[in-house]
């Protein structure tokens, strides 16, 4: 069993930051895990890719080799990632930032749209993605996410972030409940 | 049309991609649009300008001007300027350089650039940290800071450049800031006319490190602290050692004449031939 | 178990082995992308009552380090490509005046600047000729999180006991991944320290074979007053120009590593039963080929992985067995080729050897030493 | 997509138009903080926009301080402002 | 010819032949034994039109010779082996932005500051690999003041050709030994110039490969505005990260000199016929084989020598066939053993290859070879 | 007794062979008996010492010394004298440079060493020349002077080495001359005693080279221009620049206080513990 | 071979001796030039000799700018000469 | 034909310059040449040696492989160059300086108080050395060595160096003329 994950993105977002709790919840779950991020050909600006890998055995090979999960924040990110997805992986995008996915399994949720305006935060974009992730990952308890979370955010604005991540799971949570995947939706959507 | 839309543009390369690569607000551009107004200010063709660089963030600029330009190895862009204007004394040679990379790996060649009076323009862009690496303390960090390399504070003092440079033999030593566009770009303007190693110390915002680590925050907030914290020589001749503590003395500090390397070295080679 | 495992990336376990592993000084300049273990040693030293300093250049980082460890601590820096380059003169002087230190090297794309943020395996060869003049020297390469940690701690061990300097090539992939590992707890670590003069200073001569090839070492301000150099130096570190005197200080040099040879031949091996095609790879390259045989196993495909953790001194007799076992071998790496020619040296055209490169600054994937394995085996 | 976001000189009097272009401006706010008659303010989309253009002197110190160069003041008649440095 | 002879210390040749072919930059600094040639270039500069400046140290030498370059003005630098190591990172940088620059290696005794008076041949390994991240070079070697002028004369040539630093790498008796020569009038000596381009600034991108492999040169300051960088970078040297342009770049950075192979097969060959035993040599040592060689002849014994003048690219072809057709081979250097690693490496089994070795900063004396050639004959 | 003799032989390598190795008349035997007696003279124990030297004919120096000594790189002695200086505190940290040494290939490490303020006592032999490898300029050969490597006049400018490290922050800075044997051993004892990064500029004859090429020529008359042409400060401050051309001034230039690295970490460390 | 050439202090008034260690002085002349009393003068082998003993104040200026601690002043009664740098 | 000739003596006696002198002497009167010195542990001191290979054909090896002749100025010289001697070779030395020479044809002449003495300059004495040595060698004319001494000497001094060369060469060929070898002449001398 390995079970590969992928969060995408532009700098700023805080998908390392993501990718780490989420390779720390995996942990606590006792898992086998590995996270790398992708330094850019600049420091700052430019995208921005963090990965999890998740096993119940030694990972030999350290990235991806078939996303199960994709998290695309823009469309860039998105297209860029989908040519490593698994034939039958689940793409998660920003539904404002990315318009067109040609992929079967795809959930569009306001990330964006919900951090800037519930959170007046655009900075918790990452814990949205990271909740609603949570409910689609078979792997990965919430309550692992939450002490994930809470060893490796700064105390200050811990409170703000579970908050984000629970809305996110809450906003997965529901999804999941009533999502039917129709292949290659958006052919047609070019 | 004044706008500086069409100046920038006449020097910007149409085949790099923008925005460029530095961060929103960070001091390096307003730096950039100085040196181009400086040298049409000067009246100099692209081909008579060469720009120089070390590594850093600081290193990128030149890649984005249409001048023959060259990106060469961390803190070693002096040494390339040196054997560029001996090859060929005719152009005007100017090196990019961050504090790190001028004064820390660097500070040698620039020590030596300014006792051998070599005709470069060395522009030293003080920010005060490394940007490029990621928030370390550089050799001109202030004594205290917390930074990425001096998570308890750090323990060393700075350089003030200016002085070192002065004190090495440089003729020309100014200073200023990327807040006094206007005031930077004549006193580049000077010190690439001028013969000899001229040296201008740029306090630049480093928003994404120093502003973090300083404290100091956004982009506008580390412009505002570079207004209100600088002093022009003028104005600081006549103020007290406590009433400049803690401010940033710009202006042109020394510009002394000396002869040149080339130019000495010209001279024997024409007694040579006689 | 579950407990101890934690997450941690290469560079951390770094830190934390040499902490382990008794280092209190570490003096460096931050490189990408080996800034994050100097980070990381700039909280740790003052925490476990070491010196942190950085540096003004890597010339610098490594002269303080091996002023430290004559002052008898134990020292380490760490850099990149760059920076190492410029290391070499007192890599060369480290080894001539036999002063313990580690030096990482996390190894990044492209030679001069290259490509910072990207992995490689290009300085396998400076790491054994990068600095003038014949000398040995050790190199170690992890392919982990955990390697990292046991490698460096096991650089450590070697310094000290060869009285050398000794180097930790890591490439980018190792340095920046995180990984779920268990790592030793302080008292499993074995620690070695170099041998202290056990006679009184007035017969103590630092650089007098005592047998083992290795003379024990006093540090600076102990009672022991000697002269260090990196001229060619007689048994008491004075200068000497003799023809004896050289030839058996070169030869002490050289001989107190290859005695040991047969020591040194550190590897794992994988799938290693019936195996007609071997791949040889080292760092993270090894993890693709773990995977890329693994996958091939279970294809049927006989082929077992030979995985070097130790690329310096060359393990001539580990490597000759395999060639002897071998229908062909397939060495990859993050290169145009370098430890491959090593292979070569060794083989003495028995065994086909077969490289497989790149150097786009991209790792090298299971698929592509797949296909090479199934080019083998048609 | 992204365009130049022209204000036009006004009729008459005001001879000067502040155009930002988004496609290279990072929403720094540089521009916005220093302009000496505050004629620029944070626009619904971030970046920066001329409120009242009719205090726009021409002193061109927003295109200055620009550190992306997506600021360009076109003047015709008046004169630069004077160096408030 | 008597009048045309002069009595020439390798150095002087040295100069002299790099005024010949071209150079009109020297930066340097001083260190024994390669300070003759910085001291004579001083004189010799300012006269010839060029430029001379002492800078403070190595890094910044060569890196003042690589600006220059950039200038379109020839230029060159000379050291020994500590200085050397400091321009490691500067090597790889003239590699990796294409840029000829000429680097004599005076070699001198032993690792660190060693014995620098004396002679070694410590650095050829240092010479290919010293400089990290993968990147071809060119390594020649004289092994006479005659050599010494005209494999000068060629280091520009070659640097000039393919665009690239090109290392001699002599010995201190080369460079110090005095000897009678004829040297070629000024008329005589070929020089080649790097390719300038042709094209209009507007159509020219500075590493395009016209289909040599080797990209025409503009010189800064002429018309051709373009960027220079030791940033991994496309045609144009902007900096990229691309898979295709960075496989492409590095791709052709070994292509320009390896589709040169077969005509940078540089050596002498001396008594080949029915030679059973080859003795193959370099730099000052290929003297004492050379007499050696012409004693056991004298003596009746089937010895043969193969003086190599290019060490790097290995000539693997050459050797290759020297193997093939001795019964066995001598590898005689002024080191451990570093040239005879790539003697082994190409030699796949086939004949049996003995190394003489000497590290005491002597040199390796006609006796100590033949006494070698005897035993292999016994 | 008051001899010497009794002292110095005290601290001579009774295992090395004498006479030394510098030439006659060369003024590094000098330094060395001065700082044999200032060592003395402050009552350090021999294992108190590590004397640490680049190369040259300065970087001999350490190994006549019956201290912990160490010879180094080219330029670098600064660097490991670092690293000493932090792994043990409580030493005595001496570096012996020459001035090429110390201010060509080690500039960088001793302006850097000067700003950090390393508790280290740098000696920097100035014979304004490279005297090791046969007589070409340094960076304090005087303009104009021909030399090995500079045939036809030297066309750079010297370094005010005082000066440099001035600018760059060293607390204690003094000057002196080998022919003023005693107040040279005076200095060297108080700059020892200093704590913080301390440089001594010793002006020293190298006969060999720069008499002959200054055409100064003998030992002796060596030793007589430093006696003719030494100002002290107090009496160059009454001086005017045109009658301190060409003089060279002695004394103790600069002595202020500042905080030492070891110190800071040390303040760190203890705040780590608590 | 080589042995101090020792010229004790003079019986009574004079009670200082200055001796040449010739195995190590290198002939370099300072100490003869330097002597603030001229007490000293080349010998026949080149060798430094003290002239006139008698003038000898014990200053030890000979002793302190020989660079070969080849010469060793003794002093019993007098003071060190001060400073005449 | 392969004649080695060595000179040894002290640094500063100016035998570096002298080896070239000869060297040049050589060349002039068509011979191939090579010159070499020993750079001893330091660049002052110690002793220096000066070295002069003539052949009429190329010369592979370019070190003395049996010396044909030695001029040694001090004992120490002498006893450290000694062992490179071809069996019949000629050693000369400097009288007051050595005394012991375990060799059978021995040259011995005041050099060093001829230079101190009748040229009242001690550096003359390579010069008187060079003048000797050209009496004795068979392959170097006087001429020649009269045309390499005025290239290579400073115009200042020649005149005082070529009078001491003359010099040498007649106490050379003085003694040539009434030299008789008898062999281990110093075996009693001990
Ligand atoms: C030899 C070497 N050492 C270290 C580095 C890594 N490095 C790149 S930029 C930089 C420092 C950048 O700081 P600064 O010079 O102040 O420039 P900034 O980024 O602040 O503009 C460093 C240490 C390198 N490229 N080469
Ligand atoms: C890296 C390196 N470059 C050059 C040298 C050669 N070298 C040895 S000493 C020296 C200069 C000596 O001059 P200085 O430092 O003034 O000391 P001095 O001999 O005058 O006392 C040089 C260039 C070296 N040993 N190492
Ligand atoms: S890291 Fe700092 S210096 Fe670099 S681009 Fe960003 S703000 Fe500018
Ligand atoms: S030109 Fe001046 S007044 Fe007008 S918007 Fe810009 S900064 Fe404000
Ligand atoms: S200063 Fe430039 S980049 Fe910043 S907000 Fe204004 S227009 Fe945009
Ligand atoms: S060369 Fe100069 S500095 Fe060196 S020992 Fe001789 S006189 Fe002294
Ligand atoms: S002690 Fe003084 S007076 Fe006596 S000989 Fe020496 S220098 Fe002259
Ligand atoms: S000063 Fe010393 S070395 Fe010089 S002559 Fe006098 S005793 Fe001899
Ligand atoms: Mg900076
Ligand atoms: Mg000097």
């Amino acid at each position: 069993m390995r079970y590969e994950l992928r969060l995408a993105g532009s700098g700023g977002q805080g998908l390392v930051l993501a990718g780490i709790v989420l390779a720390e919840a995996a942990l606590l779950d006792g898992h086998v895990v590995v996270h790398s991020q992708n330094y850019g050909p600049e420091a700052r600006g430019g995208n921005s890719v963090s990965e999890v890998i998740i096993s119940g055995e030694e990972i030999d090979y350290p990235r991806a080799t078939g996303l199960d999960m994709l998290v695309a924040l823009n469309q860039r990110a998105c297209n860029d990632n989908l040519p490593d997805m698994k034939e039958d992986g689940l793409v998660i995008v920003d539904s404002s930032a990315v318009k067109k996915v040609l992929w079967g399994r795809v959930l569009r949720l306001p990330l964006q749209r919900q951090a800037d305006h519930a959170f007046k935060d655009s900075r918790v974009v990452n814990m949205l993605a990271l909740g609603v992730l949570t409910a689609f990952c078979p792997l990965i308890q919430a309550e692992s996410m939450g002490q994930a979370l809470t060893s490796r955010m700064p105390a200050g604005s811990l409170d703000h972030n579970l908050e984000a991540f629970r809305t996110g799971l809450s906003m997965g949570h529901d999804l999941a409940s009533r999502t039917h995947f129709h292949e290659v939706e958006d052919a047609t959507d070019v | 049309m004044t706008g500086q839309e069409h100046l920038i543009h006449r020097y910007l390369r149409s085949s790099k991609r923008f925005p460029h690569v530095w961060c929103p607000g960070c001091g390096i551009g307003i730096l950039l649009g100085a040196l181009v107004r400086a040298i049409d200010g000067n009246g100099y063709g692209k081909d008579d300008i060469v720009l120089i660089s070390g590594i850093g963030c600081s290193g990128r600029l030149p890649v984005y001007l249409d001048f023959n330009t060259l990106h060469t190895t961390h803190g070693r862009a002096l040494t390339f300027a040196t054997g560029i204007k001996l090859a060929k004394p005719k152009l005007k040679v100017i090196a990019i350089m961050g504090d790190g990379d001028a004064s820390s790996i660097g500070g040698n060649h620039l020590i030596h650039s300014a006792r051998r009076n070599i005709d470069i323009t060395a522009i030293i862009i003080n920010n005060q940290i490394y940007g490029m690496t990621g928030g370390q303390s550089s050799p001109t960090t202030p004594f205290g800071l917390h930074t990425a390399s001096s998570p308890f504070g750090h323990l060393e003092h700075p350089f003030d450049i200016a002085k070192l440079v002065e004190a090495a033999g440089a003729p020309f030593v100014a200073r200023s800031t990327v807040y006094h566009a206007r005031i930077l770009e004549r006193l580049i303007g000077t010190a690439i006319a001028k013969s000899g190693f001229s040296v201008i110390e740029v306090m630049s915002p480093c928003v994404t490190h120093f502003g973090k680590w300083s404290g100091i925050g956004s982009a506008v907030q580390m412009m505002q602290w570079q207004k209100d914290n600088t002093v022009s020589i003028e104005k600081a001749r006549n103020m007290t050692p406590t009433e400049l503590q803690g401010k940033v003395v710009t202006g042109v500090l020394i510009d002394a004449h000396k002869p040149t390397f080339h130019e000495e070295h010209a001279r024997i080679s024409r007694e040579m031939k006689d | 178990m579950k407990s101890n495992r934690v997450l941690l990336q290469g560079s951390e376990a770094c830190v934390r082995a040499a902490i382990a592993a008794g280092c209190r000084f570490y003096a460096g300049y931050p490189i990408t992308p080996a800034t994050e273990i100097m980070e990381l040693m700039s909280r740790a030293m003052p925490k476990a009552g070491g010196v942190f300093i950085q540096m003004e250049d890597e010339i610098a980082s490594l002269g303080a380090a091996v002023g430290a460890s004559l002052g008898g601590v134990k020292a380490m820096t760490a850099t990149s490509g760059p920076g190492f380059s410029l290391m070499q003169e007192h890599i060369s002087f480290a080894a001539m005046a036999e002063v313990p230190c580690v030096i990482v090297n996390v190894m990044r794309g492209g030679l001069s600047t290259g490509l910072p943020t990207r992995p490689a395996q290009g300085d396998v060869m400076q790491a054994r000729w990068g600095a003038h003049g014949d000398h040995p020297i050790l190199v170690v390469a992890p392919s982990s999180t955990y390697e990292f940690f046991d490698l460096t701690v096991k650089a450590f061990n070697l310094a000290e006991r060869y009285r050398s300097p000794v180097i930790v090539l890591a490439d980018e992939v190792v340095a920046h991944t995180r990984e779920s590992v268990v790592l030793p707890s302080a008292h499993e670590v074995e620690v070695e320290d170099r041998v202290r003069p056990s006679v009184p200073p007035e017969w103590y001569s630092p650089y007098r074979d005592p047998g083992t090839g290795i003379p024990p070492m006093a540090a600076f301000g102990e009672g022991y007053r000697f002269h260090v150099t990196g001229l060619m130096h007689d048994i008491n570190g004075y200068p000497t120009e003799r023809q004896d005197e050289t030839e058996e200080l070169m030869a002490r040099l050289f001989n107190k590593i290859s005695k040991d040879f047969h020591l040194l031949q550190w590897y794992d091996s994988y799938f290693e039963e019936g195996a007609e095609v071997t791949v040889i790879a080292y760092g993270s390259v090894a993890r693709s080929a773990l995977r890329a045989v693994r996958t091939a196993r279970e294809k049927g495909m006989p082929v077992g992985l030979l995985k070097l953790k130790m690329l310096w001194p060359f393990m001539r007799r580990t490597v000759s067995q395999y060639l002897q076992s071998s229908r062909s071998v397939i060495v990859a790496e993050m290169n145009m080729g370098q430890l491959s020619r090593e292979v070569k040296r060794v083989n003495q055209g028995t065994c086909p050897i077969h490289t497989l490169n790149r150097v786009d600054g991209r790792m090298i994937t299971p698929e592509q030493i797949l296909t090479a394995i199934e080019e083998e085996l048609r | 997509m992204l365009a130049y976001d022209c204000v036009p000189a006004a009729l008459g009097a005001i001879m000067n138009s502040v155009n930002v272009y988004k496609g290279w401006c990072k929403k720094c706010g540089i521009c916005i903080a220093f302009c000496p008659q505050k004629v620029l303010a944070t626009g619904a989309d971030g970046f920066p926009a001329p409120g009242n253009l009719e205090a726009c002197t021409g002193c061109r110190w927003c295109e200055l301080r620009c550190p992306d160069f997506a600021i360009v003041v076109s003047t015709e008649a008046r004169e630069e402002g004077t160096d408030e440095e």
